[in-house]
Formats: structure tokens, C-alpha cells, sequence
């Protein structure tokens, strides 16, 4: 497991290492299966076309959980995530790569909570942001610890 | 544009729906499952040895996961609802516009959740291709101690 | 939801199994993968299936077994049990495409049938044999089988 | 030149019986609920608790179809080798001994059975038969199944 993100090791403007996933038709589909989401512009691609799609896009739901996947590997098993905020603004093609990035926008202590906010999206492989979105973590301090 | 106000006339009547309260067994075969469509290794969600040393002490559910409904209906239908209308219509396309969660406490494995969902809002905007619908469905979950554990506001754009 | 019984008395060899019609759609092979965790894209991917020689994705095998299995646990009821389930996958089937998110174009429906084969007691069990088979729009049986199953006794309750 | 020999060679031959990975399957509301929508299967057995616990059963079963798929581990971890680039699902024989119960959970264990060679009508073919027992918690054996694999 990754190693443990502590409060004073962030700072604004600082980037989330990247997560890459390369959703393919079967990863779709094991979505669909795993969510229960079986609408057919997952997986069938006459009926994505008839829908005016160009082909097969993942699920945007997917994309919000590689995003939480993002969150959750960077703050490590003591940070929480509070809040997750995601936009489907563009779509993704079943094949495409994506790229799951971050940075911090904001850090402070509320109610003895010390939390971070980040903008996060997602990007296919010609720089686009598909999902743009937020959240925000608890962090562990080291202050808090001893 | 009169298919569209036809449109907007029945979703108006329509906001407030909510759903029936729905009980959700939260399995540990079923975060595997998801956690595995993620393609998340975290074994906070797989590991059952793991996760009972962890400061959790169960294996936990991603962001996002609740568990299985124990009946159908629930947001589902409520959707299936709302997507019929929307196809007699003559809108057949509705895409996931997003969401936002809020989570409050951890959800673990043998957690037994109750969800409230509603269709909330809905507003319209003209986009590069026309009319845009964009609908908004609220759900609480609360677990079996009666604690607020997450909270999602999702947003489905009807084209 | 009462669902009626049936009794070893109510059945003779040749008597029909009560036929069940299903229709294989692209949405329901994906909902089998989730549930099977078969995810071999060749049940739902087109260039895959046409990489592997196929026209285009086909019904799972495993699927067409699970709708026979479906026939038998309907007729038997819930005082039944079906003990040996056996088929061959002989003929390729295509799923019907989805016409909206719920209901599929028009187009082949199969029928799951069977016949009793054979009836006997054994160790003090009433136990029936049938052929059974999944036959598809053509009357062509491209899933054929049998099933071994247990059936309750009308005398034994007295 | 015509191969004059079996296409079933001793390496083949030593994988006979030899086990493969064991898998647990955990016998969730979720998965069967799952596999009866995949069916199309409204049968109250697999769903509807309180229906199911006034039944003989006392309690929600999983339908027959749960068992002998990749979920349930069939076919796992066995060295399944064969001289041909193609292969097909030939058929299946379940035995069930005992219901398969909510909450249960199955241990399965694969080896391959057998193997038999026949001719066809695009030449030789290779068919191979895996067998896998399943066993619930109390170590009871709950199913047998033998699946064929053609290759060709």
C-alpha cells in the first residue's frame, strides 16, 4: 500500500501524481455488471451510433470513481475523502486512454480537521479535461500524531 | 418549440418524486466486484486480513459504492421513470452529467443502508445542438444505526 | 406469489415440460457476463467476435444452460429438486440489439422445451428424467440436454 | 505429412487430475439477485426473503445456474493445452447434491478429467473435459460438473 500523505507534506498548487486508465469495452462491462448500470451506449455500439454517439463511452460514473481512485491512493488509508464533485463535460471513447490528474487549491484547519481542497479530471490523450471536478480530503498531521 | 414545452410540462409535475425508502446489503463479493471494474487493487476494499488491521476493521466500500438494493425500484426506477417520458418525447439520448458526493462516515461490509432518493430539479438550457434538459436527483443514505453516511446530488443531461 | 407444485403423480413419460420463451438480447449477455464474471468479449464486442470468426457476439453457452435451468426449477416448483442438468452447445445463437434502454427490437425468440423421458423411484426418491432443449425462432434445437430431477410425492403427505 | 500419432501428448497427459486453483465464492443476495435478472427469472426463491423462509428452504437459494461459470471458479488455474487455435464451449453436465443457500460459501477445485480425439469434418478435433467440485462451508460436496471444450 502506498505510504501515508501527512497535512505538512502539501501545499497549494502542488500536483496529485497521475493515475492512467485504459477503460476498454470489457472494463465497460464489468461496470455495467458491477454498478448495475446497463444502458446499451456502454457496450453496444449500433445503439451508441443510432444515438447519435461515434461509438462505445465509458460510463461517466466510472470516470467519477477513477477519479475518487485518484483521491483515495494520494491521501493513503489515514486521509478521508469528504467530498467529490464531478462534471461529465466531454465524452470518452471505449480504447482511449484517460488520464486521472490533480492539484491542491486550498489548505486549512476547520474544527481541528486539517483539509485540503483539489481540482481533479480527468484528460483523453489530445490534453482535453472530460471530467473536471473537485473534492476534498482530511489529511493526518504529524502535529496531531504525537 | 412545442415538443419541447410538452417536455418540460410532465418533468415539472414530476419533481418531488421520490422513491421508496431502499434497504441496501452492502457484500463484500460486491465492492470486490466493483472495486475490480475500477480497476482498483486498494486492498482496503478486497483484503479482508487487511482491512480487519486497518483503523477500519472491515472492508470498506470505494467512494461511490452503496451495495445491492435488496428489492428492485429505488433510483432505478425512478430513472426508468423519468428516461420513459423523456423517450415518448422524443428525447432518446440522456447522458450523465455528474455528481457530487459528500461522505460522512466509512461504509463497511454487513452495513445495511437506507437510501432516500428524489428528482430534485430540473432546469433548461440551449445548448450548441439544441434544447438541453438537465436533471437533478438527490439521494441520502443513512446506515443501520441511523447515521447520515453520504449524501449524492447526480446531474443527467437529456438531449 | 403462489406459484402451484407439481407431483410425481402429475407426470408420465412423454408428458411436456411447460415451455419457457426467452429472448437473448445484447443487454442481457452483458448482465450474464456481471453475473457469470464471464467477460470474453466475444459475447459482446463486434470486432472482437468478428477477429474470432463470428458474425457478430453470440449467446454464451453457459447462458442458454442457465435458461434450461430456469425451464426445470419453474415446472419442479419449490418442492422440487433438480439434481443433473446436462446440455450441448451445438448451434450458435445471436442476441436481439436493444431498441430503447428497456425493450429490444423486434425480432427471434427461442423456447426452452422438454419432455419426460423416463420416471422411477430410487433409494425412496421419485425421480423423473426429461430431454430438454433450447430451441431457437427456426425450430432448430441448438442447446440440447436433459435434466434429472426429484419431485414431491402426493401419497407421502398423507 | 499426416500426423500418424495421438495429438494428445504425455505433458497433456500429466495434467490429468492434476488440481487447479481453488476459488471461493461467497454466495451474496447481490450475486444471485444479479443472475436472476440476468435470466429473467422472477422466481420468488432467489429473491423474495419472506417468501423464502415460509419455503423448505428457510431462506433465500441461489438459482441452479450460480454454480459451473467463471464466478464460481470452473475451469480455474488448470493448464488446459491443446495443438489448435481454436475452441469452443462443447457442453455441460451439472450434478447438484445440495441447494446452494444464501450466505454459503463454495470452495471450487478444476483438474481435467479426460480427453478424447475424434475426426471431424474440418479434420481432427480435441476434446477436453474439466471436472470441478464444489464444496459449501461445512465441506459438504454441493455439485460436480463436467465441461467439454472442443478444439480444432
Amino acid at each position: 500500500m502506498a505510504k501515508q500523505l501527512y497535512y505538512e507534506d502539501v501545499e497549494e498548487g502542488m500536483e496529485i501524481p497521475p493515475l492512467v486508465k485504459n477503460p476498454t469495452t470489457q472494463q465497460l462491462v464489468k461496470w455495467a455488471g458491477a454498478s448495475g448500470d446497463y444502458y446499451q451506449i456502454h457496450y453496444d455500439k449500433d445503439f451508441a451510433q443510432s444515438t447519435g454517439l461515434p461509438g462505445v463511452i465509458a460510463h461517466g460514473r466510472l470516470k467519477s470513481s477513477f477519479l475518487a481512485q485518484l483521491m483515495t491512493d494520494w491521501i493513503g488509508e489515514g486521509g478521508t475523502l469528504k467530498k467529490i464533485s464531478v462534471q461529465h463535460r466531454g465524452m470518452d471513447l471505449a480504447g482511449e486512454q484517460m488520464t486521472c490528474k490533480g492539484r491542491v487549491t486550498r489548505k486549512y484547519i476547520e474544527n481541528g480537521e486539517h483539509l485540503v481542497e483539489c481540482e481533479i479530471w480527468t484528460e483523453n490523450p489530445r490534453g482535453e479535461k472530460t471530467a473536471p471536478g473537485s473534492a476534498i480530503v482530511s489529511l493526518l498531521s504529524r502535529g496531531g500524531k504525537s | 418549440m412545442t415538443e419541447g414545452s410538452a417536455i418540460t410540462d410532465e418533468l415539472r409535475s414530476m419533481i418531488g418524486m421520490a422513491t421508496e425508502p431502499v434497504i441496501m446489503e452492502v457484500e463484500r463479493g460486491a465492492i470486490r466486484r466493483y472495486a475490480d471494474a475500477i480497476g482498483d487493487p486498494n486492498p482496503l476494499f478486497s483484503d479482508v486480513e487487511y482491512a480487519r488491521n486497518s483503523r477500519y476493521g472491515e472492508v470498506i466500500c470505494p467512494p461511490g459504492f452503496f451495495g445491492w438494493p435488496l428489492k428492485r425500484g429505488g433510483m432505478m426506477e425512478l430513472l426508468g421513470t423519468i428516461g420513459g417520458a423523456l423517450f415518448r418525447a422524443g428525447v432518446p439520448r440522456i447522458l450523465d452529467g455528474g455528481v457530487d458526493y459528500e461522505f460522512f462516515l466509512p461504509i463497511r461490509a454487513g452495513d445495511i443502508l437506507t437510501s432516500h432518493g428524489k428528482f430534485a430539479d430540473f432546469r433548461e438550457r440551449e445548448g450548441r445542438t439544441g434544447k438541453m434538459l438537465f436533471i437533478t436527483m438527490e439521494t441520502t443514505y443513512l446506515n443501520q444505526n441511523g447515521d447520515l453516511v453520504a449524501k449524492a446530488r447526480s446531474t443527467l443531461i437529456a438531449l | 406469489m403462489a406459484k402451484k407444485q407439481l407431483y410425481y403423480e402429475d407426470v408420465e413419460v412423454g408428458t411436456e415440460v411447460t415451455p419457457l420463451a426467452k429472448v437473448a438480447t445484447t443487454q442481457m449477455l452483458v448482465k450474464w457476463a456481471g453475473g457469470s464474471g464471464d467477460f470474453n468479449p466475444l459475447h459482446f464486442e463486434d470486432s472482437f467476435a468478428a477477429s474470432q470468426g463470428v458474425d457478430s457476439p453470440i449467446v454464451h453457452g453457459a447462458l442458454k444452460r442457465a435458461w434450461l435451468g430456469h425451464l426445470m426449477t419453474d415446472w419442479i416448483g419449490d418442492g422440487g429438486f433438480l439434481k443433473k442438468l446436462a446440455c450441448q452447445y451445438r448451434g450458435m445463437d445471436y442476441p436481439r440489439k436493444m431498441k430503447t434502454i428497456t425493450d429490444p427490437q423486434e425480432g427471434e425468440t427461442w423456447w426452452c422445451r422438454g419432455t419426460v423421458t423416463k420416471k422411477y423411484v430410487e433409494d425412496d426418491q421419485h425421480i423423473v428424467e426429461c430431454d430438454i432443449w433450447v430451441e431457437n425462432a427456426k425450430g432448430e434445437k441448438t442447446t440440447p440436454g436433459s435434466a434429472t430431477v426429484v419431485l414431491p410425492f402426493k401419497k407421502a403427505k398423507s | 505429412m499426416a500426423q500418424q500419432g495421438s495429438i494428445i501428448t504425455d505433458e497433456m497427459k500429466k495434467q490429468i487430475g492434476v488440481k487447479g486453483v481453488p476459488t471461493v465464492l461467497e454466495v451474496e443476495k447481490g450475486l444471485i439477485r444479479m443472475m436472476a435478472e440476468a435470466l429473467d427469472d422472477p422466481n420468488p426463491l432467489w429473491q423474495d426473503e419472506e417468501y423464502a423462509e415460509k419455503s423448505k428452504y428457510g431462506g433465500i437459494i441461489a438459482p441452479p445456474a450460480l454454480l459451473c461459470c467463471a464466478r464460481a471458479g470452473t475451469g480455474r488455474g488448470v493448464q488446459m493445452k491443446s495443438p489448435f487455435p481454436r475452441a469452443l464451449a462443447g457442453g455441460d453436465e451439472v450434478e447438484y447434491l445440495k441447494p446452494l443457500k444464501a450466505g454459503d460459501v463454495i470452495t471450487s477445485v478444476s483438474h481435467i478429467a479426460e480427453y478424447n480425439e475424434r475426426e471431424g469434418k474440418r479434420g481432427p478435433m480435441l476434446f477436453t473435459t474439466i471436472e470441478t467440485t464444489y464444496k459449501n462451508q461445512r465441506d459438504e460436496v454441493v455439485a460436480i460438473s463436467r465441461s467439454t471444450f472442443i478444439s480444432y
